[in-house]
């Protein structure tokens, strides 16, 4: 079913990169993040269509369940008001459209047309051989992370938590 | 496994002593934090011992994930001279900006981790972990006043900057696994070397990581953000701020640049050639048209990328050590001169109310506090790069791993720049000593053994690499032969 | 079947769509937001790899979970930062932060 | 060999490099004891001079090996070593200098009002510095200790110098910086270019460096790198023009140190590095060289007639003096050299008591306008002799230690071009009318202010002061054998070294295309 | 012997150094027994010396190796003969009378002990320049002199003409110098020595170009000292010195050395025809030139002082037609007669309280009876009065130049004898004769003490008689005998006094008796006819009158430039080009800080984009770079 996949591919890709767009252009916040809602969505969509399904299972978990709720939890924190019209974009985005268009298609075009040592689809091991390489080969980084998340938590604590005074 | 326990013993060391301080913290009073300096301090010196007596070992742990050996000790051992620098020079000014919280030491430890474990890594994903371990340490402490709005300006700027520079060096470390199928850095330089791999992205990968290396590092047109975070930065921090995270990076890239991609010299030289001296005429020129002595150090260590830069250039093709080994040497000259500099300006904060870091509020200062104006001028001359300090030799090896490399040419640019910078170091001596003061100090009681010692510690660093440095340039030649032999 | 030049394409305009994000918006929220963008790019391009790769199969995959972390973390440290900015100034956008220049 | 260890049994360069130095840190921390301070600062520096000549007593004259050689491992793995030693042409400076830092101490003694003891500690770091260089013979160390002279310099014409001090200072820092750091690189470069092998440890040793070949193309760079650092030092023209306003702002002290050995050490580098170690270089930049010492001996000349300021005139008659030293060098004859260096030791006597005359006109008058000036040969007879006498000095009266240097140096460059040297010889004539117009406008005519006949003349401490110059340059006047000695031999191996590579005749018009032809 | 010859030099330098340090709080108005004593026995040892040298004794002694510097090898070593030893006889003759006339002269100046003790270094210089037995050392005693010389004429330093004619007195000199300085180095890279004997022995070996140039440039220097034109214009404002120092200096000694030193040099001169012409056609040009100033000047001690220029311009002559001993025997008897002039000059001054301008005076003949008769001994002397020193020396020197055929220089002769004649008279009768036209200042004429008379009187002995000692038989007298061995090689035939040369000597004697009485109508007969006349002349007068505008000239052609041009290199060049070089690039830098800092501007987002287009520019630079 290469097909089914290839078109799966298509429509996800649309979604991810028009959500992706709608991220920026949306005056409001609040849409802004249920595009990007949409957007993590679609790339674990991705995810299922590269055999990743942990993967794509832990993406909807952490960015759709944490980082999006975080996200709306601090536009509701500072009130999530549009803000003044004429600060909406900074007036270097209408520069930028076009480097960014350039670069990234220029970029594109040669990642696209480059020949990898690639073989073919589903490589991608099993879950138990990813919770091994966790667990063993990166160990070390993985404890590093629960530290990268108490530097996060500390900094919330530090930055805004309101002291008692 | 116990093994691997020996290999990241110092890094356990810190992460205990900074859970420990977390713990403590909240249940001191704020005259009974005074003491958790010396906490971190003490795991600082025992790390570091733990270190230097691992140094006859050599051997990667978590299944090739770091690499024990001299580079990694060098390394290891300078971080935390470095952290206990910091660590030393931060007490008496937090505690009279009312922030002695033990969040602070926990995050210079946690950073110092990060950084750690960026110039030990042998592994992207160990390396990565490092970074981000790393910066966010970093941005927390550049916002760490956060009633200030500067340092909450140098925070956002730090943070936002500095995300989008790791997306770029994420970018670019997915690619480099992509194209060599693996994240040591060992294979993937075989790969690299061996090939088959397509030119196009990996140039491209090439470019995501210089880019974000080069924000890291600060080298223009990448080191906006320094200056401001810096100025905004409490100053002990910024001390910290403006050694450790460019210490640890620059011992990343010389493992980037020579064991991954050694063999693409041809392409990152003379991009590297362009950045330098962007960097040096950025970090020169701007620094002399700064009134505050911050920023002024800021653009001086952009200028000081710049020669630094000069010696990844000279390490080219990766059969040349002595830029390696420059870099090494001039990494520990400038931890102690840039932490000096900068332990000098917490010194002056701690006793005038009135400071606010310009450089007309220098004025008079040999006579108002001769030692501290003593040491300033140490601290300048050798980042002018005048002997016998630290940074003569530095500059002098430097410029050896240059000339040596066949760039006499790139040499010759450092030093016209090296002359414009040393305009600007010598404007503070002239206001410390030629000129007098007409505004007068709001006393405070600034007394602080802690800083006296570091400023101590950072003078005879100074001096010392200045006049008997070949301990420490045997070291670094050690630590880079090794490196490269594996 | 999808090859991975396709996916690789994805990730890149992904990519650069955030950063064109970062670059256009005053928001620091929306920012972040737009590094996470950038971040789930990156993860695309890993995760393709991993599952093209001969070699490094799944290594693409663990990169990920790391980058899922450290993304988390970050995009906390940076509503704190947020946080605090509203707290002192009552704005967002990054624009009124510019007291150090020059 | 000439080990120390043979010859006087203790190191002594080193004790006379750091004895000044190890006092100035003594002195740093005997705070608060103002009269201490000063009698350590004179003890240092006297036991300097007197370690100078006990130098010179047992320095053997009958040869040009280095002698007192101390030689011990610095940074090994750099090939530096920490190697000291001396020839004549050093032990000449190195009294020269030893003795001018004596002197300046009773000079200043109630001269300077604030932070008198950082002034007395700095000059005891600037003679550490400048013997220093004179002892080097590792081109490392030899950097270092060039370097370590300029700070204390910077210092004392910053923090006790006059209304545009810090101009000047800073001045003075980068002209010198500027070259310095050209030199660093050139060093850098012949150290790992003299190497055996690419795997062998850079040669920093001089000794073995002078054995060395370089080849052309590097031989002219590093020449150029080397000689511009000790051009600015000379100075030569046109890198000259800090120097008037560091003398102008200078305390008199450190015009006297500036003028009377810190310029000594330009022409001191070329002797002990350009010409040993690129040959090739020298003979072809040779009258290029000569002609912009021509230029700085009548263009000094011509620049110090119309000064107003008696300092910047002195300091404008430096730059003319000393084209005479990098003329008498650079004829690459054993006459021209030897006249060099004398040029290079009188004018270190004259100039030196030069600015101290300047110096103690200026805390009778606190003016250094001449047009201010005039007559006071009446208030101060003495002062009047003695000025004359070191007036007549440095204009190259026979009998005094100018003349033999100025015309030595002549005949050399005579040698080497006739042309050339008569037009150097209108310097002659060009230094009198300034010298004597000076003289003239100050000492003769009529007095300005009667109330200068209640100032004092010279006091005995003054006298004391210029007593010793007086005597060194009637001494080397009448009986320069005693210094030409000394010298001799090393001068002579420079020329030996320098017999191979000299193409015969032509002249200098000649040469000079020549070398053009060499250039390209 | 060698005794004898290193006190000469060392007594007076002992003096000096003794004087000059201790005079001032010691010896105060007693300053001048030593520096007499001294000299006084300086002058016996030179009289024992010609004694010894007339017996035929010669002294060559090097006494210590002065400078050895590679080839160069200078001794100081003195040489002993003929003509050192008469050039000793009139230093320390001169020498001693004007230290003695000092006594009374200088009475209470307050420069008492400085002026002995810069006498006193004078006599050591001079002495040591005619000892010397190489070049090395007469250049270096020819500064010395020329430094004592500036001392004097500014010994009254307060006055600013003197201050200025010191000044200008050693660097005209110094000029000279220039020339003289060259020569050695010339005569040193030539032949490798500068010992006179060694250079002598080997000039067979020089080329002509070479010794004409040599010859020149030692010329030059000689020019300077002895005030030849063009470098005569010191000489006579060196007449701000006090007036025996102007005797001593300034007329009988120091600027003789010029024609010492070509007379020393004859050997390598009588090589180079070409050379000596020149020498001669100076000396020629100078004696007519400076002849004519001297008609015309109003200061006693000015026309004393062209006169002296001009006599030294007959030297040259003499020296230039290759007359050596001729020239000098005008040496020795223009020493003696010149000395006693300026010293009766100075008696004169004196006399009126310092009062110079001869309009001023008149009639002193009878208040000044030892001054007048001595002066008027002197002034004979000099016309070549016959039977007196000036008739014998100056006949030798036109007989000559006549007899080596350079007849044009035998008639420039005549004219300036002529000259001379009348200048001469002109002062005495302007002085001495009619009546007074100060009478404020005649009233207080005195005739001086006895220290000042007493050398009047005994330096008129020579000037009268040392023409008969030493000049007959004429041609071929004493003084030819005794130089004989000095200039033996370069002298010629010998010359046989025949009638035409009796003829010659009268027509001299004529020309110069003709001076006196035109002198004498013109002053005293009919005082009138100096204003016609000079109306008459006109142009030339008023030349004459103003030196022909030298001084003018060379402040317009040199001095004036080389100022601007010192002042516009300042200016221009130090200031201008090249501080402004390096200033410039300070602000260079300066200014690229401040052009770049806008790029920091502060706000994030802007960083951002510089970050996204540096790592752009990185990609651009690359495909540059490898395209």
């Amino acid at each position: 079913m290469p097909e089914f996949q290839q078109t799966a591919f298509i429509l996800l890709s649309i979604l991810i990169l028009a959500s992706a767009f709608c991220v920026v252009l949306f005056r409001n916040l609040i849409y802004s993040a249920l595009s990007m809602i949409g957007c993590f969505l679609g790339v674990a969509g991705i995810f299922i269509l590269l055999h990743a399904e942990l993967v794509a299972a832990a993406q909807v978990l952490i960015y759709v369940g944490a980082i999006s709720v975080l996200v709306i939890f601090a536009i509701m924190l500072t009130g999530h008001r549009a803000g003044d019209l004429r600060l909406f974009f900074h007036k270097q985005a209408w520069v930028a459209v076009p480097i960014c268009a350039v670069a990234g298609i220029a970029l594109m075009v040669v990642m696209a047309t480059a020949t990898y040592n690639a073989t073919k689809d589903a490589q991608n091991p099993s879950d138990d051989a990813i919770a091994s390489l966790l667990f063993n080969e990166y160990a070390f980084p993985f404890e590093l992370v629960s530290l990268a998340l108490l530097v996060a938590m500390i900094g919330a604590v530090i930055l805004a938590m309101k002291e008692k005074k | 496994m116990s093994h691997d326990i020996i290999a990241i013993m110092p890094e356990l060391m810190l992460i205990a002593t900074a859970v420990v301080i977390l713990l403590v913290d909240p249940l001191l009073p704020v005259d009974g934090r005074r003491g958790l300096s010396w906490l971190g301090i003490f795991a600082c010196i025992t790390a570091a011992l733990s270190t230097w007596f691992s140094r006859g070992e050599e051997f990667t742990a978590f299944s090739h994930g770091i690499a024990l050996d001299k580079y990694s000790v060098f390394f290891k051992i300078l971080l935390l001279v470095v952290a206990a620098l910091a660590m030393l020079i931060s007490e008496k000014h937090l505690f009279l900006k009312k922030r002695l919280l033990g969040d602070y030491y926990a995050l210079i430890l946690f950073a110092t981790i990060g950084m750690m474990v960026m110039a030990e890594a042998i592994d992207l994903i160990t390396f990565f972990v490092g970074l981000e371990l790393m910066a966010l340490s970093s941005y927390l402490l550049a916002g760490f006043f956060r009633y200030q709005e500067r340092s909450i300006e140098a925070g956002m700027k730090y943070f936002l900057t500095g995300a989008f520079a790791s997306n770029f060096i994420l970018m670019g470390m997915a690619l480099l696994y992509g194209l060599s199928g693996s994240t040591n850095y060992q294979e993937i330089g075989d790969a690299v070397r061996l090939g088959p791999i397509p030119e196009g992205p990996l140039v491209i990968a090439i470019m995501f990581i210089l880019a974000g290396f080069a924000f890291k590092i600060s080298a223009a047109p990448f080191h906006n953000w320094a200056p401001d975070v810096y100025q905004g930065s409490p100053t002990p921090a910024a001390a910290f701020l403006s050694v450790g995270p460019k210490v640890a990076a620059f011992a990343a890239i010389l493992k980037f640049f020579t064991i991954m991609l050694g063999s693409q010299s041809d392409t990152w030289v003379p991009l590297m050639i362009a950045l330098s001296i962007a960097t040096m005429i950025v970090g020169a020129t701007m620094a002399l048209v700064q009134k505050d002595l911050k920023r002024m150090l800021g653009f001086s260590s952009i200028g000081h990328v710049g020669y630094l830069l000069l010696a990844v250039v000279a390490t080219g093709d990766s059969g040349r050590t002595l830029g390696m080994a420059a870099v090494l040497f001039y990494l520990a000259a400038y931890t102690f001169m840039n932490m000096g500099a900068f332990g000098v300006l917490v010194h002056l904060a701690n006793h005038n109310a009135r400071f606010n870091d310009s450089l007309d509020d220098l004025a008079g200062l040999g006579k108002r506090h001769p030692w501290a104006a003593g040491v300033m001028t140490l601290f300048m001359l050798s980042l002018t790069g005048v002997p016998p300090t630290a940074g003569f030799l530095a500059k002098f090896y430097l410029f050896s791993a240059v000339v040596e490399a066949g760039f006499a040419w790139l040499a010759v640019i450092g030093a016209l720049f090296s002359l414009v910078s040393a305009f600007f170091y010598l404007r503070v001596i002239v206001f410390m000593y030629m000129r007098d003061s007409e505004q007068t100090e709001e006393k405070t009681d600034g007394k602080s053994w802690d800083l006296s010692l570091g400023l101590g510690i950072a003078a005879a660093g100074v001096l010392l690499l200045g006049i008997l440095p070949a301990p420490v340039l045997n070291a670094a030649q050690d630590a880079v032969v090794k490196l490269l032999g594996n | 079947m999808t090859p991975l030049q396709q996916y690789l394409a994805l990730s890149i305009a992904l990519f650069f769509i955030g950063s064109w994000g970062v670059l256009a918006r005053r928001n620091i929220i929306l920012i972040v937001m737009c590094v996470e963008l950038m971040l789930n790019a990156i993860n695309i391009a890993l995760v393709a790899f991993s599952n093209y790769s001969p070699t490094g199969a799944g290594r693409g995959e663990v990169f990920v979970f790391f980058v899922f972390a450290l993304a988390a973390a970050e995009a906390a440290i940076g509503l704190a930062i947020a946080i605090a900015m509203y707290r002192l100034k009552e704005r967002l956008s990054i624009g009124d932060f510019d007291e150090m220049k020059g | 060999m000439y080990d120390f260890q043979e010859q006087i049994g203790f190191p002594i360069l080193t004790v006379l490099t750091f004895l000044p130095a190890v006092a100035g840190l003594v002195m740093l921390l005997m705070r608060g004891k103002p009269k201490a301070y000063k009698g350590v600062a004179l003890a240092a520096t006297a036991a300097n001079f007197i370690l100078s000549l006990v130098l010179i007593a047992y320095f053997d004259r009958y040869t040009a090996d280095m002698q007192f050689i101390e030689k011990v491992p610095w940074i090994s793995s750099l090939g530096v070593s920490y190697h000291m030693s001396v020839d004549g042409i050093s032990v000449l400076l190195i009294m020269l200098t030893a003795l001018l830092s004596l002197i300046i101490i009773p000079a200043s003694w109630n001269y300077i009002k604030e932070r008198e003891m950082q002034f007395f500690v700095a000059f005891l770091f600037l003679e550490t510095g400048l013997i220093g260089v004179f002892c080097a013979r590792d081109l490392l160390l030899f950097y270092v200790f060039w370097e370590i002279m300029l700070i204390p310099m910077y210092f004392i014409i910053g923090i006790w110098g006059g209304p545009r001090r810090i101009y000047a200072a800073v001045k003075f820092f980068l002209f010198t910086f500027a070259g310095s750091l050209l030199m660093l690189i050139a060093i850098v470069a012949i150290a790992y270019l003299a190497r055996a092998n690419p795997y062998a440890t850079p040669v920093f040793d001089m000794d073995l460096l002078e054995k060395s070949i370089f080849s052309y193309q590097v031989q002219m760079l590093a020449f150029l790198a080397f000689f511009i650092a000790f051009a600015v030092k000379v100075p030569m023209w046109p890198l000259h023009t800090w120097l008037p306003d560091a003398h102008v702002e200078a305390p008199t002290a450190g015009s006297v140190i500036l003028a009377g050995v810190m310029l000594k050490v330009g022409g001191y580098g070329m002797l002990r590095l350009c010409i040993p170690l690129f040959p090739d270089a020298v003979v072809t930049l040779a009258p290029w060289i000569l002609v912009l010492s021509l230029i700085a001996i009548i263009y000094g000349a011509l620049v110090s007639l119309v000064q107003k300021d008696l300092k910047k005139l002195v300091a404008y008659s430096s730059v003319s003096h000393m084209g005479f030293v990098t003329a008498g060098i650079f004829a690459l004859n054993l006459v021209g050299i030897e006249g060099g260096i004398m040029v290079m030791f009188s004018h270190g006597l004259l100039t030196g008591a030069l600015f101290l005359m300047v110096g103690f006109l200026y805390e009778r008058l606190h003016t250094r306008e001449i047009a201010d000036m005039g007559g006071l040969a009446g208030p101060f007879p003495v002062m009047a002799g003695v000025l004359l006498f070191f007036t007549l000095a440095s204009l190259g009266l026979p009998g005094l230690s100018g003349f033999v240097g100025e015309f030595l140096s002549l005949v050399g460059l005579f040698t080497y071009s006739k042309p050339l040297g008569a037009i150097a010889s209108i310097g002659v004539i060009l230094a009198a009318a300034y010298l004597l117009w000076m003289f003239q406008r100050v000492m003769f005519t009529k007095l300005r202010d009667e109330k200068w006949y209640k100032l004092p003349d010279l006091s005995l401490r003054e006298i004391v002061s210029l007593a010793p110059l007086a005597i060194l340059a009637v001494w080397a006047g009448v009986y320069p054998n005693t210094f030409l000695q000394l010298i001799q031999p090393s001068a002579a191996r420079l020329t030996e070294k320098m017999a191979p590579y000299m193409a015969e005749g032509g002249s200098a018009v000649e040469r000079i295309f020549a070398s053009l032809g060499g250039l390209f | 012997m060698k005794t004898a010859v290193l006190l000469i030099p060392l007594l007076p330098l002992a003096s000096f150094i003794i004087t000059g340090l201790f005079g001032k709080r010691y010896f105060k108005e007693k300053s001048h027994y030593l520096s007499v004593a001294a000299v006084a026995v300086s002058w016996l040892l030179s009289v024992y010396l010609i004694v010894q040298v007339e017996r035929g004794e010669e002294l060559h002694w090097q006494v210590y190796s002065w400078i050895a510097a590679g080839s160069f090898k200078v001794e100081i070593g003195f040489l002993v003969d003929q003509l050192t030893a008469i050039m000793l006889l009139v230093v320390s003759t001169v020498g001693f009378m004007v230290h003695v006339y000092s006594i009374g002269y200088m009475k209470g100046d307050g420069g008492y002990y400085r002026f002995f003790a810069y006498l006193n270094l004078f006599m050591f210089s001079m002495f040591m320049l005619v000892l010397g037995n190489n070049f090395l050392m007469l250049y270096v005693f020819w500064e010395a002199v020329g430094l004592c010389s500036y001392l004097l004429i500014s010994f009254w330093y307060t006055k600013q003409s003197a201050a200025n004619a010191g000044t200008k007195a050693f660097l005209v000199n110094r000029v000279g110098d220039f020339g003289f300085g060259l020569g050695i180095m010339l005569i040193f890279v030539t032949v490798g020595t500068l010992s006179y004997s060694g250079v002598f022995s080997s000039l067979g070996s020089i080329g002509t170009g070479t010794m004409t140039a040599i010859c020149l440039l030692l010329f030059m220097g000689a020019m300077g000292k002895s005030a030849q034109f063009p470098l005569h214009v010191w000489l006579p404002d060196a007449m701000e010195g006090p007036t025996p120092v102007s005797s001593l200096i300034h007329a009988a000694t120091m600027v003789n050395a010029g024609v010492y030193m070509v007379a020393r040099s004859s050997p390598i001169f009588s090589h180079s025809p070409n050379a000596m012409f020149v020498v001669a056609l100076v000396g020629a040009f100078t004696a007519i030139f400076a002849a004519s100033i001297g008609l015309v000047q109003n200061d006693i001690k000015k026309v004393l002082a062209y006169s002296t220029v001009s006599q030294l311009g007959y030297m040259f002559v003499a020296l230039g037609v290759g007359a050596w001993t001729a020239g000098m025997f005008h040496l020795v008897a223009h020493g003696f007669f010149k000395g006693l002039l300026f010293l009766g000059s100075g008696s004169v001054i004196h006399a009126m309280g310092g009062e110079q301008d001869m309009r001023k005076m008149g009639g002193l003949k009878n208040k000044t009876k030892i001054t007048y008769w001595t002066f008027v001994i002197g002034a004979l002397a000099i016309s070549g009065f016959p039977g007196l020193a000036g008739f014998f020396s100056k006949d030798s020197v036109l007989a000559g130049a006549f007899h080596k055929g350079f007849w044009y220089f035998w008639l420039v002769g005549l004219v300036a004898a002529f000259m001379t004649a009348f200048y001469m008279f002109r002062l005495i009768f302007m002085t001495f004769h009619g009546k007074p036209r100060d009478e404020k200042a005649f009233a207080h004429a005195h005739e001086s003490p006895r220290s000042m008379t007493i050398p009047l009187i005994v330096l008129a002995v020579p000037s009268a008689i040392i023409g008969l000692l030493l000049g007959l038989p004429p041609e071929s007298g004493h003084i030819d005998h005794f130089l004989e061995p000095v200039f033996e090689a370069v002298m010629g035939e010998p010359v046989h006094f025949g009638l035409l040369d009796a003829g010659l000597m009268t027509l001299s004697a004529l020309i110069g008796i003709g001076g006196i009485l035109l002198a004498w109508l013109f002053y005293v007969k009919r005082p009138d006819l100096p204003a016609k006349a000079g109306a008459r002349a006109g142009f030339l007068y008023r030349a004459a009158l103003n030196k022909y505008w030298i001084d003018e000239f060379y402040f317009a052609v040199f001095i004036n430039p080389v100022r601007a041009l010192g002042r516009g290199l300042w200016r221009w060049v130090d200031v201008g080009i090249i501080d402004g070089f390096a200033n410039g690039s300070a602000r260079f830098f300066n200014g690229v800080g401040m052009a770049l800092k806008p790029s920091q501007s502060g706000k994030a987002q802007v960083y951002l984009f510089s970050m996204f287009l540096g790592f752009l520019a990185l990609l651009v630079a690359y495909l540059i770079l490898t395209i």
